[in-house]
């Protein structure tokens, strides 16, 4: 199937909910739904055919622009459908589908996000950033009635556009010392370039990610748009467009800038550890259950970082696979806590007391994500730490290793928190009991998910996939070769 | 307090000019050894590539169409988002207007302001212009019906389901050439290649597809920008003012 | 001639820019940004690029600005951002 | 791996088990905390025979979390400490294993390269208690249910014990000097206490110093021996708690200075303590008089150690004495009701399995020693046993249980402090201004342009 596919149907999705608001309004339910599955399934049946190369146009790639399909794309391919689609089930439960246009800007970030996943053209990566984080910002926003919600969107905006006037600039400088815009060729001719050049490409690409992917310093719109916006925003925020942006760094980490540039490598390393740092002592003083969860989400983003500072295939594996952990973990916990402070009325997690006998099952399912997130032993966040620690210690990175761990007892303890509350007595019944059978399927297809990902190491194939992204990746050459053929 | 503040700027200026500095020092000038990469492809190729006669559009519709979609793109999110966060009913429409002298002005005028941004994105692909700078020079024609007459005699000659139809049909349009492309061609948004007629170059009806992407992205961002200042001025007549604000 | 003029461009781009981000007023900065969108499209068309100058002449001298304009009159208009509430 | 050690470990944590699983039977607010002692046995059966390190953490944190658990039944914030240190220690051996993995293969447990051993020996510190990792030991076990601290005192601590007996290869100064320590820190505090739990607790201190330093020997005498106390004191400090445990059942409270005549409530309960405390303090051809004696001789290297330990010894004896003299003998200060509650049968049948388990290991270890071995040091021991009575009759003013005397756990509260002021500096960072917030992004921007410079 054509990779291009993957793109369009969520476009095509943008384009024609209007029209049926306009002409058919009732049908517009069915159509978000249909759209939805179909640009899963379009997107999965992508990453499915395998290795691909395709230029729009029919140009070569060095005058067109190029979508790439491999084994890294692949990876984040499902885990962007698999999210989308959870939030997808679970925005269509709590908003309904009166608010058609929350849609349209749900279909175009994900068309967005694949588009970043596939192109492999540096400017095409801009502009699919743009339309991906306006997307963002306004989701973020919605629904206009809590100025939080608003004061968020506005600082992720801000913070935002820096961000993306960094990419540009560092694309601009890029595109002013070779004239190229491919990534393979750029690959190529870009280590030729002069050395001070160079150094502000690759400066100014790593500082415009670190902002779109909430690494420290540019997390301060994270927590407070993750914690402000709705629950399935939160979630989808989370899981997903945070990791697509650890996508593009990982890809131009290991194409751009080059494998042999060990400066690269050692500001990951640093930024890395100074945000799981910063991320887990933060959540460990929240009050506000999501503010805590979106802290969390900065450590993560850490841990992620620093796999891929480790600058190996072991570190590229242990990067995706967690991000896969991450995805599921965190969601399910963003719509769980999203249950059950709307019962409560309340995101305190002082007045959290006594849900256990109100929601036993998604407090259970709270635990089991916590756990894993944790990193608690047989769980598959403990898996991916353990990945990364190996890769760590070859990499001989032993302050970030240090700091991955430390970090599991940290958020073990701040997890507990929240969890003990649950547990403990209540003053007061929960004044809500709304049901919510679609997000309670979600979650449990979450936790399931969860264990699957604990068991990849031993089954087989997931465990050569796993490996295969992180040697594919480590090795340009192949890449560039593919692409050029 | 006013210590602080001006402490506080010259930090910020520190900041720039030692940015400032890190990227001047980065600018690489080559002496010139003529154009080469794909600027050479462009610029040589075009004519033959695509029959338009401008380069620009070649560029923008064809070689990288993919990239224009997505801008367009941009475009339709930031018009969706914004509809979608001050979609408030309670904003009234307002049918105050500026004095019949200008209203009649503004009407001799209005012609001849569709007829320019038509012909920028008709003649996109043969002289400078194109569908956004049409669409754009479109859409200044609504923002002018809303000063002069009032929101409420916009809404009513160009109703928002007829610019959001509009604005819906360009995207799908455009998606649609590119689908055409890949059945045909072999590939998203082919032009030649895919059986598109490149036509006599110069002439109106030359360089394939280009001409249709123009009309595509002109309908996009043309009911796009118009819809986004109708979404914006909506809030402007809020009910508990008097009179409508002078702008 | 052209060099100067074009210097004299850049330098008064500059001022622009230093006047919007500096003006007490919103109103003169709005203005003061719609003047650097002009600068900016002469500076397009003298490096020989029509199509963004009549890009960069409609959207941000004509429709930006009208969109500051909406905005500036919906907030509070004494001038000054509540940042700097605590000064005074 | 099966050798002597771990097979006597496996079948310990079952010996150790089903008493305390049948102590606490009755005790248990759901069927689920029933299930929790077996789930810890199944956990350190996995851990003891573990073929490699990384199995080894995983069971060792999973047994930490079912105590976890047990101890959050009773006591909150004693259970989070008790998770933390934990979790500390599990990290910091994760971190070791994970730097000994580096060549590919999962490292065995045993030995580990020089510059990792301090590292294991840290994060099994916090398992063993080791001085300094201590902290969590005298709460965790005075305020954890009866069973869960006859558990954690008999054979959770004898985890980290038996990383470190793998660990140690050749003969480690550090680690002895730190069972040294760790044994006369234990023997000076334990007399000290009011709290009966709180006594037993530094008494396990330590006899887990006696253990370490004989580990720390390096030798296989040494492991042997330490391997012998570890059994002895197992079965012993087992039945301690589930006697301390019942007192606390029968009159409300643990406190040395309220508990009342229990010898005359309950003959049969000051019976079995005087077995567990008698084998504990060291008496002659009983196992933890084996025991001693065997860790003697493999430190006969040492003559320092060996007569900080005898000294330790005596502590030991005094904290016991206090504990049968307050405990069961004093003569009614004890104010309130008449009767104590009964103790229910299934109290009674855990701990006669545990003295019978103690008379038995005490035959066996006889036996196995023989006759020449077990009477070689009688008359010393005796004495060390006498005097340390003798001392604690006529010195009655330092063990009155009304005085309270200074601990590890006060450091606890000023090192929280000293903790919240870093946080707060860091959580003033999240300010909420925007301005703020660029100016900070734009230096880590010339940050990374500067790390990234040709």
């Amino acid at each position: 199937m054509n990779p291009v596919l993957a793109i369009v149907a969520p476009f095509l999705a943008a384009f024609t909910i209007p029209l049926f608001f306009v002409f058919r309004k009732k049908w517009v339910g069915t159509a978000v739904i249909l759209f939805g599955v179909l640009s899963a399934l379009t997107a999965l049946f992508v990453a499915a055919g395998g290795e691909a190369v395709t230029v729009m146009g029919g140009w070569q790639p060095e005058v067109g622009i190029a979508l790439v399909v491999d084994s890294l794309t692949t990876a984040f391919l499902i885990l962007a459908s698999l999210g989308f689609s959870a939030s997808l089930s679970a925005a269509a439960e709590t908003f309904g589908y009166g608010p058609w246009r929350f849609y349209v800007l749900f279909f175009l970030s994900w068309a967005a996000t694949n588009g970043i996943i596939l192109t492999g053209d540096l400017f095409n990566l801009f502009v699919f950033f743009e339309i991906f984080s306006v997307a963002a910002y306004l989701v973020v926003a919605y629904p206009p009635r809590s100025w939080q919600a608003i004061e968020a969107g506005f600082k992720y905006l801000i913070f935002g556009t820096v961000g993306a006037l960094f990419l540009l600039i560092g694309i601009a400088y890029a595109f002013m010392a070779t004239g190229q815009l491919n990534m393979a060729i750029l690959a190529r001719v870009l280590p030729r370039a002069p050395e001070a050049t160079l150094s502000v490409v690759i400066g100014c690409l790593v500082v415009g990610l670190f902002i779109k992917s909430g690494t420290v310093p540019g997390h301060f719109w994270l927590p407070d748009a993750h914690s402000s916006a709705q629950t399935p925003v939160s979630a989808l925020l989370s899981g997903v467009f945070v990791k697509v942006s650890l996508y593009a760094l990982i890809r131009l980490a290991f194409l751009l800038f080059g494998s042999a540039d060990d400066r690269v490598f050692f500001v990951l390393l640093l930024f890395g550890t100074v945000t799981l740092c910063l991320g887990h002592l933060m959540a460990f003083q929240q009050e506000d259950i999501k503010r805590l969860l979106a802290y969390s989400t900065v450590a993560q983003v850490g841990t992620i970082v620093i796999a891929i500072g480790c600058a190996s295939s072991g570190g590229v594996t242990a990067a995706v696979y967690h991000a896969f952990n991450h995805m599921a973990a965190k969601m399910g916990l963003f719509l769980v806590s999203g249950v059950l402070a709307e019962d409560r009325a309340s995101r305190d997690i002082a007045q959290m007391g006594g849900l256990f006998r109100h929601r036993p099952l998604f407090v259970l399912a709270f635990c089991l994500f916590a756990a894993s997130i944790a990193g608690i032993p047989p769980l598959n966040g403990f898996m991916s730490k353990w990945f990364l620690l190996v890769a760590a210690a070859e990499r001989g990175a032993l302050i970030p290793a240090a700091a991955v761990v430390a970090g599991t007892v940290l958020s073990a303890a701040y997890y507990l928190r929240p969890i003990t509350a649950f547990f403990g007595p209540a003053e007061t019944e929960p004044p809500h009991h709304r049901p919510h059978p679609v997000t309670g399927a979600i979650v449990a297809l979450l936790a399931l998910l969860c264990l699957v990902l604990a068991l990849a190491p031993y089954i087989g194939p997931l465990k050569e996939g796993l490996l295969a992204v992180g040697r594919d990746t480590v090795n340009g050459a192949r890449y560039i070769e593919r692409v050029l053929r | 307090m006013r210590v602080h503040r001006n402490l506080q700027r010259l930090g910020a200026l520190g900041l720039s000019l030692a940015l400032g500095w890190w990227l001047w020092q980065g600018v690489t000038i080559s002496p010139f050894q003529g154009i080469t990469g794909p600027a050479a492809r462009y610029i040589h190729g075009t004519a033959r590539d695509t029959g338009a006669a401008n380069v620009v559009a070649a560029i923008l519709f064809d070689y990288r169409g993919f990239d224009t979609l997505g801008e367009a793109s941009v475009i339709y999110t930031t018009v969706c988002g914004v509809a979608l966060l001050f979609a408030k009913r309670r904003y009234r429409r307002s049918s105050h207007g500026l004095s019949f002298i200008v209203k009649r002005g503004m009407a001799l005028l209005v012609p001849f302001i569709l007829l320019y941004a038509s012909s920028i994105i008709v003649m996109g692909h043969l002289s400078p212009g194109g569908g956004f700078q049409g669409g754009a020079v479109m859409a200044t024609v609504t923002v002018l019906f809303c000063v002069i007459y009032g929101s409420s005699f916009e809404a009513a000659r160009v109703s928002p389901k007829v610019k959001e139809t509009i604005e819906s049909s360009g995207a799908l349009l455009f998606t649609a050439i590119g689908l055409i492309g890949l059945v045909t061609g072999g590939a998203f948004l082919t032009n030649s290649a895919a059986g598109f007629p490149r036509g006599m170059m110069g002439h109106l009806v030359s360089g394939g597809t280009i001409p249709l992407l123009n009309i595509a992205v002109g309908m996009k961002v043309g009911a796009g920008l118009s819809t986004l200042f109708y979404s914006m001025v909506k809030i402007l007549e809020d009910p508990t003012e008097s009179s409508p604000p002078e702008v | 001639m052209s060099t100067a003029f074009f210097t004299f461009l850049a330098a008064f781009l500059v001022v622009t820019a230093l006047t919007a981000s500096e003006a007490q007023d919103m109103l003169s900065a709005v203005i003061a940004l719609s003047v650097f969108g002009v600068l900016m499209a002469i500076i397009f068309v003298i490096l020989q690029a029509p199509d963004v100058a009549l890009t960069q002449a409609i959207i941000n001298s004509g429709l930006v600005t009208s969109l500051f304009l909406v905005a500036y009159s919906q907030t509070q208009k004494r001038g000054d951002d509540p940042d700097r509430e605590d000064d005074r | 791996m099966t050798d002597p050690i771990s097979t006597t470990l496996t079948a310990l944590a079952a010996v150790m088990t089903v008493p305390a699983a049948l102590y606490g039977w009755n005790a248990a607010r759901s069927r689920l905390y029933r299930l929790l002692p077996w789930l810890f046995l199944l956990f350190a059966w996995q851990a003891i025979t573990a073929p490699n390190w990384l199995v080894f953490v995983v069971f060792l944190e999973l047994s930490s979390l079912t105590l976890f658990f047990f101890v959050l039944s009773k006591d909150r914030e004693t259970a989070f400490l008790y998770l933390y240190s934990q979790l500390a220690g599990g990290a910091c051996l994760l971190l070791g294993t994970a730097l000994a993995a580096r060549g590919g293969a999962l490292p065995a447990v045993g030995a580990v390269p020089p510059g990792l051993f301090p590292l294991f020996v840290i994060g099994l510190g916090f398992k063993a208690a080791l001085p300094g990792l201590h902290f969590w030991l005298p709460p965790t076990h005075s305020k954890a249910p009866a069973e869960a601290s006859a558990l954690l005192s008999g054979y959770a601590v004898k985890m980290g014990v038996f990383g470190l007996m793998r660990l140690v290869e050749a003969p480690s100064p550090a680690l002895m000097a730190a069972g040294v320590v760790m044994a006369a820190l234990g023997a000076l505090q334990a007399p000290l206490q009011r709290d009966a739990k709180r006594l037993l607790a530094y008494s396990t201190l330590s006899q887990l110093g006696f253990i370490v330093a004989s580990v720390a020997t390096g030798t296989e005498e040494g492991r042997k021996a330490a391997l012998l106390l570890i059994v002895a004191h197992a079965l012993a400090k087992g039945l301690l708690f589930l006697t301390a445990g019942s007192l606390e059942e029968a009159y409300d409270t643990r406190d040395l200075g309220r508990l009342g005549p229990a010898a005359r409530d309950y003959p049969l309960l000051f019976g079995l303590f005087l077995v567990a405390s008698l084998s504990l303090a060291g008496l002659p051809f009983t196992v933890g008089g084996l025991a001693k004696g065997a860790v003697k001789a493999a430190l006969a290297d040492h003559a320092l150690t060996q007569a900080v330990l005898s000294a330790a010894g005596m502590g030991t004896t005094m904290a016991l004495a206090k504990m049968a003299s307050f405990g069961f003998l004093s003569s009614g200060q004890r104010k309130g009701t008449g009767r104590p509650r009964p103790l229910p049968p299934l109290a009674w049948l855990s701990m006669a399995l545990f003295a019978a388990a103690l008379v038995m290991a005490s035959f066996a270890a006889l036996k196995t020693a023989g006759a020449e071995v077990a009477t070689k040091n009688v008359l010393v021991d005796s004495l060390l046993l006498i005097g340390a009575v003798i001392l604690f009759v006529r010195l009655p003013r330092i063990f009155r249980p009304d005085r309270t005397t200074p601990d590890v756990a006060d450091l606890l509260a000023p090192a929280g402090r000293m903790l919240t002021i870093p946080l707060s500096r860091l959580r003033r960072l999240h300010s909420g201004h925007l301005t703020f917030y660029l100016a900070l992004f734009f230096g880590a921007t010339l940050v990374v342009l500067y790390l990234l410079r040709p």
